[in-house]
């Protein structure tokens, strides 16, 4: 039932929220959470249970009350006490059979005595059955229903910084933010809840004044300019170096602060009795949260479960509320003088000294509350079944115990002690830089949280360097004991709740240890407790105290599990944010797009695949851009390659170590082919080396190992200190290759430059004006025919391609890409790195022994070769031809045409594998190289290979390269 | 409703046996000692007592049972691996898998799944269908699939992953599985805790004592013990261990992290790694997605979390499976991988006689653990390395000759 | 060879965006204005131990500490990427001048000429805290920033050069990620409010 | 995220930097053996410790020497190679 407007309450009566829940219509107001809305619509089953779907309402309302995890085709597992009420929500609770109501899936309840903890384990799993059973667990477990349809969403992150850092701005943390501020610190407070003021803000009780107290400080926390507050907003995880993960509805904020205050307060755990789940059973700080928050009366007629003051206080906002409270069972005895206990007795409210709630009791097939069976507490804390006294009442209200919510505290790697004042773990050793204050570092008294707020803002405003010549308050001892150190009552038939989540009883404990599982992480991973949806937040140091009963240990004996990151669920979108990936394109992208490019991925880069044309397959395309290289002249853009430079005195020698070659003897004006070995002698990049000037080489590396290659090689120089610099240019120069019978007639009518093989012979480079740019152009033979690669400045990348592309429109000029230049280089039997190698493919294996130089004093790799050279070969990459019947350039492809990888296959072992095939248009046939054992490789010999479907077709070994083995082709015959 | 729940309804005791005998203080010595009660140590110990009649044996461990990388892991089982040694060791793996529940009399939901692994650019469908040869070749099941047998096993895939990375194929490996990881080392546990094993939880090796080469006994921080022979198998510990007898290997820590979303209704069938992305995904019978991601980027003795590991494996994620942005994820954790070279384990005898090493399990260790306690236990039990680990060796890097299955490194799992 | 020659066609590597344009767009006065600067300024790089002195003899100023700059007189700067490598924008001449004294590279002991052909862009607007928030993950606002700080950092997964020139932001990126930094930043800005991009005038 | 802080640019996300990893020192490989090579090239010193490594802060190619403590991840300095 809605109360009459509250002082401070969160609601705004004057706008009015209708939404469906379980089919039915409702309204709330704005700054209801979802629950509370309901709960004030008198709803009582707003949740079902995980393994036994038992009704359940509300029990904590503290932002981690699993008991109502709700579904709309938005979005699914809302929490009710979390979300906040949104006109027009359509609201299901998930994991139900046929509604809340009625869910089918309740005779789960009456099977409990065959399921004990961890029965899943000890059935089911004949061979035979499993896989049925698995369906059957399968479609039970599971809560929400992901709508896999949802297109994905895209939140964007936020960086953001701090001096101080403060978690939760109850009291202690908002003097905290005061106190950091006032020293010069700028500071940012969260809180998960929409308005400040924690436990201030419903923990009223006899001392209304505390409110305007309150009030007073959030006043003057707003009035301070260097303060931003932010509510609604979770610190979901604490990293390294004071890097927390702010986390609201819209995003996820990323905030480095240089300190962090967590003032994150405590969970308010429920006590373990018999059918404490039933509805209309909550903690203190739920039935409050109701009154003051929201204006709700929680229940009609309470009984009161008390261990605290602050349980008398939930009794006397109750009382106010216009609750009839029937008895207040306080499990203490002899009891601390109080003023809110006072204040309740005075009240004529009856209070049973050292009593308990032994069992709770349910009508409506639990789903409403009819009352509770008290009885005595003995000192060995079991309840004393002689002395029971059923009482009638619709709700309960239990204050008996918190633990700290310290998740960030161990997340931050504090150490906890544990403190028989407050029967809590509170903070022994906190890092560098982190403060903790309030309830999470056992201070419960307000006046005394204030004190706490103010030492640990100061302290922390100190860590960021802004001193303080005030003293820094010391905190006085605690004045009484907010929690039982045994708020659990046996009851022989159980459906006593530790673990809401789990439906973990008491018993399933006992029966752990009983089976061996006695420390606490053995526990853990054997109920399940604290892995549900709020990771044990209520559960996990009732199950502490129940394990140190067992072992008779102390608390801290026992120990805690560790709190892992998240502390509250995050969104995958938020995490994933917009999501950037990074592309990198040349100069000449717009052109390639023109001409039909179909672009593929390279590392970061997109480069023309092939040229689509119309009619065309794929392959067709590629095979026509392949033939138009060697019939006529053709274009490809090689500006993705790795552009380096090494300048200086010892430019020569560098190269000389980082290559496995020879360039101290590269005559100006010339360039050579390099391989580049790791330090295992395994090959890992190859390019061009071209000498510029004695002391200046301009070198190219493959397109996907340039920044590793150039990071690398910065890492050995910065190493050997030779006096030789090294430039990447890469992205700054643009790159083509112009090749075909028709390249040198087409080059010469742009330059100005002699072309003749004389004065720019095969391999030489020269610095040449193109249509007018400087260029530095490289006669190469990659793809086989004549050719010329050009670089030029990136800015003039495209003008030099389209000056190319004019000049040759007569010649047939056209571009080709990747694919073609992979077949033509195949031709000519040249080998790609990564293709033809792998992670541990050495330079003779790959025919690449001549290569090396073993006479220089040092390469990387040098001395791994040498050992590997004592070693029989282990394999060798050959190339092989297949004579397929009926197969011509005008079929894609054909049944008995092998592909990359596949086996060679000799008297049933394998013998070796493809690295590169394909038809060749210009020889009409399959070629394609392969790595063979040294046994098979001799020219003529015949490889059995196996295709996919198993069949066998056969190759022959033949000697490289397949096309133009004089390389007449592509040097002048001179040279 | 199996019968075997009916004995929980009728007796009102809890009519359960303790798994682990609780013992008191060490033996002054055992036969063997077994350092790390993780399911590889546990699977040692328990071949040891079953197939070799080895029961004098301890095993020490500094943590609790199942404590390290064995509760840590993300329970990928495979066989799809690209060496002869390594799909001949993990196929015999697999095969030991199928009846473990049955031995142990204990649930481990082991449950097969389909195992695809994406391609996505032709580099590595090339490796892609390496592998599937050489599994076919020694009767693995697994095959190379294109998008449109992909997309029909996730329906709700976007084969273009936003347009970065689109699907160009898969390796698909039916008997791919997953299993309850804890309920692994607990059976291995029960199984060789019945047998006679001492299992001793929160004890620490301190020292490795040696004469002459050979091992003669072990500290711990319970006392010392004499023994002929030790076995380590403590994944991320293992440097720490090896360090303790002055042995260099290339074992080199980077943490592994993984994070877990909350429970949802069962949505994912197979299990889906892609190697281009570094992700990896599958859904628990609880109905939590377990997701992964590859190795940290340096090395690090410690199981802390990092924020940007979930939000980049977050960000890859919803490229491959854009409705996930719904979900939340709850925790994260880590475990200390213990890297090789070329990712194959060192496995067998070392240069300390009566020194065996069951270590670089890197990112691949789960699945291995029958296979693993079968050949270690061999190899132990004889002094000879089991013919299925000799591949392994621990020398084999002084010699220059690496096993090769790096040649297909992506995602380890 | 030198790449201050006014060759044919020089082109901007933002001019392969999808959201750029030639021509001034969007408001006047917009919540962020991005400007493309890539090629109305003259730019030229060198690294090496011998760099600074060769900044000095062609009477340039040298940022004495590390990552920082000298704005020149005409309207140019010198900025010190770390301990020896300089990114210098001024008039032609004296670039031709530097250029000219440090070709053919290996002439110079210890100077290493670098060939700038950046994606160079100006931020600013009312917005600009907004949207840096988002792309990138230094304090560029901090208190303990110098004022002629150059900040060597990466910005939505691009590695970038920035400073501050007053209240605008100075940013020079490698031009082959040209096109897909402005397409994210152009993205981000738009979220963030009233967008005008422009070449510089 | 951890923050690394570079010699020339300061403290960063470990994100912008690269590792290469321990620091080793080259045998001479005209004298060593085979095996005390193979060393060199593959055994680490994988156990958890204080440790020179190889950092580069990326976009500045900047490299320099980290020192670090391998369990605790705490960075005790950074230094330009051979300028400790």
């Amino acid at each position: 039932m809605r109360l009459p407007p509250q002082h401070g309450e969160w609601i705004d009566r004057a706008s009015v929220l209708p939404f469906r829940f379980e089919g039915q219509s409702f309204s709330g107001f704005a700054g209801d959470r979802i629950s509370a809305a309901l709960w004030a619509a008198d709803e009582r089953v707003l949740g079902r249970s995980f393994k036994y779907h038992r009704a359940r309402g509300v029990l904590t309302l503290a932002n981690h009350d699993i008991n109502v995890m709700l579904q709309t085709s938005q979005a699914m597992n809302i929490r009710g006490d979390v979300e906040a009420l949104v006109a027009g929500m359509d609201l299901h609770v998930v994991n139900t059979a046929g509604g809340v109501h009625s869910d089918r899936n309740r005779f789960m309840g009456l099977l409990a005595r065959f399921l004990p903890v961890g029965f899943y384990y000890k059935a089911f799993h004949t061979k035979l059955l499993f896989p049925l059973w698995e369906r059957v667990i399968r479609d039970f477990s599971g809560l929400g229903k992901l709508d896999v349809n949802k297109p994905a969403l895209h939140t964007p992150k936020r960086y953001d910084f701090c001096d101080v850092l403060v978690i939760g701005a109850g009291v202690s943390g908002l003097q905290a933010a005061l106190h950091a501020a006032r020293l010069g610190a700028q500071v940012v407070v969260v809180d998960e809840n929409a308005r400040s003021g924690g436990s201030a803000s419903y923990q009223l009780g006899a001392d209304t004044s505390s409110l305007e107290a309150l009030h007073q400080l959030q006043a003057a926390v707003a009035a301070q300019p260097l303060i931003r507050l932010l509510t609604d907003t979770v610190a979901a995880g604490y990293y390294a170096d004071h890097w927390v993960a702010l986390v609201d509805t819209q995003r996820m904020t990323k905030l480095r602060a240089k300190a962090v205050v967590v003032a994150s307060g405590a969970f308010e755990l429920p006590a373990v009795f018999r059918h404490n789940d039933i509805p209309g059973i909550m903690t203190g700080g739920a039935a409050q949260r109701l009154i003051n928050r929201y204006a709700v009366r929680p229940m009609h007629t309470a009984v009161a479960l008390v261990a605290n003051s602050e349980g008398f206080t939930a009794v006397l906002d109750a009382l106010r509320a216009g609750v009839k409270v029937a008895a207040v069972a306080d499990m203490r005895s002899p009891v601390p003088a109080c003023v809110a206990r006072d204040a309740v007795c005075a009240a004529g409210v009856r209070v049973l000294d050292g009593w308990v709630i032994y069992e709770a009791h349910a009508g409506d097939s639990g789903r409403k509350l009819t009352g509770v069976t008290l009885a005595r507490l003995m000192a060995d804390g079991q309840a004393d079944t002689s002395t029971q006294e059923p009482i009638a009442c619709d709700g309960v209200i239990m204050s008996v115990s918190y633990a700290p919510a310290s998740n960030l505290l161990y997340q931050a790697g504090t150490s906890m002690g544990w403190s028989d004042a407050v029967q809590q773990f509170v903070p022994a050793k906190l890092p560098a830089g982190i403060f903790a204050c309030g309830r999470v570092n056992g201070v419960y008294d307000n006046a005394a949280k204030a004190l706490d707020g103010q030492r640990a803002g100061m302290l922390a405003a100190a860590h960021c360097g802004f001193a303080s010549l005030e003293e820094v308050p010391s905190v006085p001892e605690p004045l009484h004991c907010p929690s039982h150190p045994w708020p659990i009552v046996a009851h022989p038939q159980g459906k006593n709740f530790v673990d809401f989540d789990e439906d973990l009883q008491l018993k399933d404990f006992y029966n752990a240890a009983q089976e061996g599982y006695d420390n606490i992480e053995l526990m853990k991973r054997y109920t399940t407790n604290g892995m549900g949806p709020s990771q044990g937040k209520h559960s996990n140091m009732t199950a502490l105290r129940v394990l140190a009963r067992i072992t008779g240990k102390t608390p801290i004996e026992v120990g805690t599990t560790t709190a892992r990151p998240f502390f509250h669920p995050v969104p995958i979108s938020h995490l994933a944010g917009r999501g950037f990936t990074p592309e990198r394109h040349t100069p000449m992208r717009a052109l390639h797009t023109q001409a039909g490019a179909v672009w593929m991925a390279a590392g970061m880069w997109l480069r023309p695949e092939y040229y689509a044309v119309a009619g065309r397959s794929r392959m067709q395309c590629i095979r026509e851009e392949a033939m138009n290289v060697r019939q006529g002249v053709g274009i490809i853009d090689v500006g993705t390659l790795g552009k380096l430079e090494v300048i200086g005195p010892q430019a020569a020698e560098f190269l000389e170590r980082v290559y496995i070659s020879r360039y101290a003897n590269l005559a100006v004006g010339m360039t050579r082919y390099a391989v580049m070995c790791d330090e295992s002698g395994v090959v890992i990049d190859d390019g061009v080396v071209a000498r510029l000037g004695e002391q200046h080489f301009y070198f190219t590396t493959t397109t996907s190992g340039a920044a590793t290659v150039y990071r690398e090689l910065s890492r050995l120089n910065t190493m050997w200190r030779m006096d030789c610099g090294i430039v990447n240019h890469t992205g700054a120069f643009a790159g083509v290759n112009l090749a075909g019978p028709q390249a040198r007639q087409l080059l010469a009518t742009l330059t100005a430059a002699d072309l003749d093989g004389s004065a720019f012979p095969y391999l030489g480079v020269r610095a040449i004006e193109v249509a007018g740019i400087t260029a530095r152009a490289m006669r190469v033979g990659f793809v086989g025919e004549w050719g010329y690669e050009i670089h030029v400045p990136s800015e003039h990348g495209a003008a030099l391609w389209q000056a190319l592309m004019q000049a040759g429109g007569h010649l047939g000029i056209r571009p080709f890409g990747v694919e073609a230049q992979r077949l033509l280089r195949l031709e000519k039997g040249h080998i790609i790195i990564g293709q033809d190698t792998d992670g541990l493919t050495v330079p003779r294996e790959a025919g690449l022994g001549w290569a090396a130089k073993f006479d220089k004093p040092f390469f990387i790799g040098q001395r791994s070769l040498q050992a590997i050279a004592k070693q029989p070969q282990k394999q060798t990459l050959v190339g092989f031809t297949m004579d397929i019947p009926g197969m011509d350039a005008s079929q894609d492809s054909h049944p008995d045409m092998p592909c990359e990888s596949h086996l060679v296959i000799v008297d049933g072992e394998i013998r070796g594998r493809i690295t590169s095939v394909a038809f060749s248009p210009a020889l009409s046939k399959v070629i394609g190289m392969v790595y063979v054992t040294p046994a098979l490789s001799a020219v003529g010999t015949p490889l059995p290979l196996r295709l996919t479907n198993g069949k066998m077709v056969h190759a022959q070994v033949v000697a490289l390269p397949f096309y133009d083995a004089t390389g007449a082709r592509q040097k002048e015959a001179s040279a | 409703m199996p019968w075997r729940l009916l004995k929980f309804a009728l007796s009102d005791r809890h009519p359960e046996p303790r798994m682990f005998t609780p013992h008191g203080q060490l033996k002054s010595s055992y036969d063997v000692v077994i350092i790390g009660a993780g399911g590889h140590g546990l699977a040692s110990a328990y071949y040891l007592a079953r197939d070799h009649g080895i029961t004098n044996v301890a095993v020490i461990e500094q943590g609790y049972i199942g404590g390290g990388n064995t509760g840590r892991n993300t329970t990928i089982i495979r066989s799809n691996y690209l060496t002869p040694e390594g799909v001949k060791f993990y196929d015999e793996s697999v095969r030991l898998w199928q009846d473990l529940a049955t031995d142990f009399d204990l649930n481990l939901f082991y449950s097969t799944r389909g195992h695809f692994t994406l391609a996505h650019t032709d580099a590595s469908l090339r490796t892609m269908r390496w592998r599937a040869e050489v599994n076919k070749h020694y009767g693995v099941d697994s095959e190379l699939v294109f998008p449109d047998f992909i997309q029909k096993a996730i329906p709700s895939m976007d084969m273009t992953c936003a347009g970065h990375a689109p699907v160009m194929g898969a390796l698909y490996h039916a008997p791919g599985a997953i299993a309850r990881h804890d309920a692994v080392a607990w059976g291995y546990g029960r199984g060789a805790d019945m047998r006679g094993v001492e299992i001793h939880q929160q004890t620490r090796v301190l020292d490795i004592m040696t004469r002459g080469g050979r091992v003669t006994g072990v500290k711990t921080t319970r006392g010392d013990i004499a023994c002929g022979k030790v076995l380590c198998a403590v994944a991320g510990s293992t440097p720490r261990i090896l360090k303790m007898l002055d042995l260099r290997s290339p074992i080199y820590i980077h943490p592994l992290q993984a994070m877990v979303s909350e429970p949802m209704k069962q949505w994912l069938d197979p299990i889906i790694v892609s190697g281009s992305l570094h992700v990896y995904i599958s859904q628990t019978a609880r109905g939590e997605l377990v997701m992964g991601a590859s190795l940290d980027p340096y090395e690090l003795h410690s199981t802390r979390s990092t924020l940007d590991f979930t939000e980049s494996l977050s960000a890859h994620m919803v490229e491959l499976l854009p409705h996930l942005s719904q979900a939340k994820i709850v925790r994260q954790w880590a475990g200390m991988a213990d890297m090789t070279p070329d990712f194959a384990p060192i496995m067998g005898k070392t240069p300390v006689e009566g020194f065996y090493l069951d270590a670089g399990w890197g990112t691949w260790g789960f699945k291995a653990t029958p296979v693993a306690g079968k050949t270690m236990s061999y190899t132990v039990a004889n002094d000879r390395a089991h013919p299925l680990i000799e591949g392994f060796g621990f020398d084999r890097f002084e010699r220059y000759a690496p096993t090769g299955e790096k040649g297909a490194a992506s995602v380890g799992h | 060879m030198n790449t201050l020659t006014q060759a044919p066609q020089r082109a901007s590597p933002f001019a392969l965006a999808q959201h750029w344009s030639a021509q001034d767009t969007g408001p006047a006065a917009a919540d962020l204005t991005l400007t493309d600067r890539s090629l109305q300024t003259a730019r030229w790089g060198c690294k090496g131990p011998a760099a600074p002195q060769l900044l000095a003899q062609h009477g340039l100023p040298v940022p004495p500490e590390y990552n920082r700059y000298c704005e020149l007189a005409t309207g140019g700067l010198v900025a010190r990427l770390g301990v020896t490598e300089f990114l210098i924008e001024a008039d032609a001449a004296t670039l031709v001048s530097l250029h000219d004294a440090a070709m053919p590279a290996g002439r110079v002991h210890g100077l290493y000429p670098v060939l700038r052909q950046d994606a160079a862009l100006q931020l600013e607007g009312p917005a600009l805290h907004t949207l840096l928030r988002q792309v990138c993950s230094v304090d560029l606002q901090a208190r303990e920033n110098p004022p002629d700080a150059v900040f060597l950092t990466t910005m939505v997964g691009v590695g970038v050069t920035l400073l501050w020139r007053g209240n605008a932001l100075l940013l020079w990126a490698d031009g082959t990620m040209g096109s897909y930094l402005w397409d994210t930043l152009a993205e981000v800005a738009r979220d963030c409010g009233s967008l005008r991009m422009r070449p510089a005038p | 995220m951890k923050i690394m802080t570079c010699p020339i640019n300061g403290p960063r996300l470990i994100s912008e930097f690269a590792y290469w990893g321990e620091c080793k020192t080259m045998p001479d490989p005209a004298s060593c053996t085979d095996v005390q090579w193979a060393d060199y090239v593959f055994n680490k010193s994988g156990a958890p410790g204080v440790k020179h490594e190889w950092w580069c802060h990326t976009p500045s190619n900047t490299w320099f020497i980290a020192v670090r403590d391998t369990v605790s991840d705490v960075i005790e300095k950074t230094f330009l190679y051979g300028q400790q």
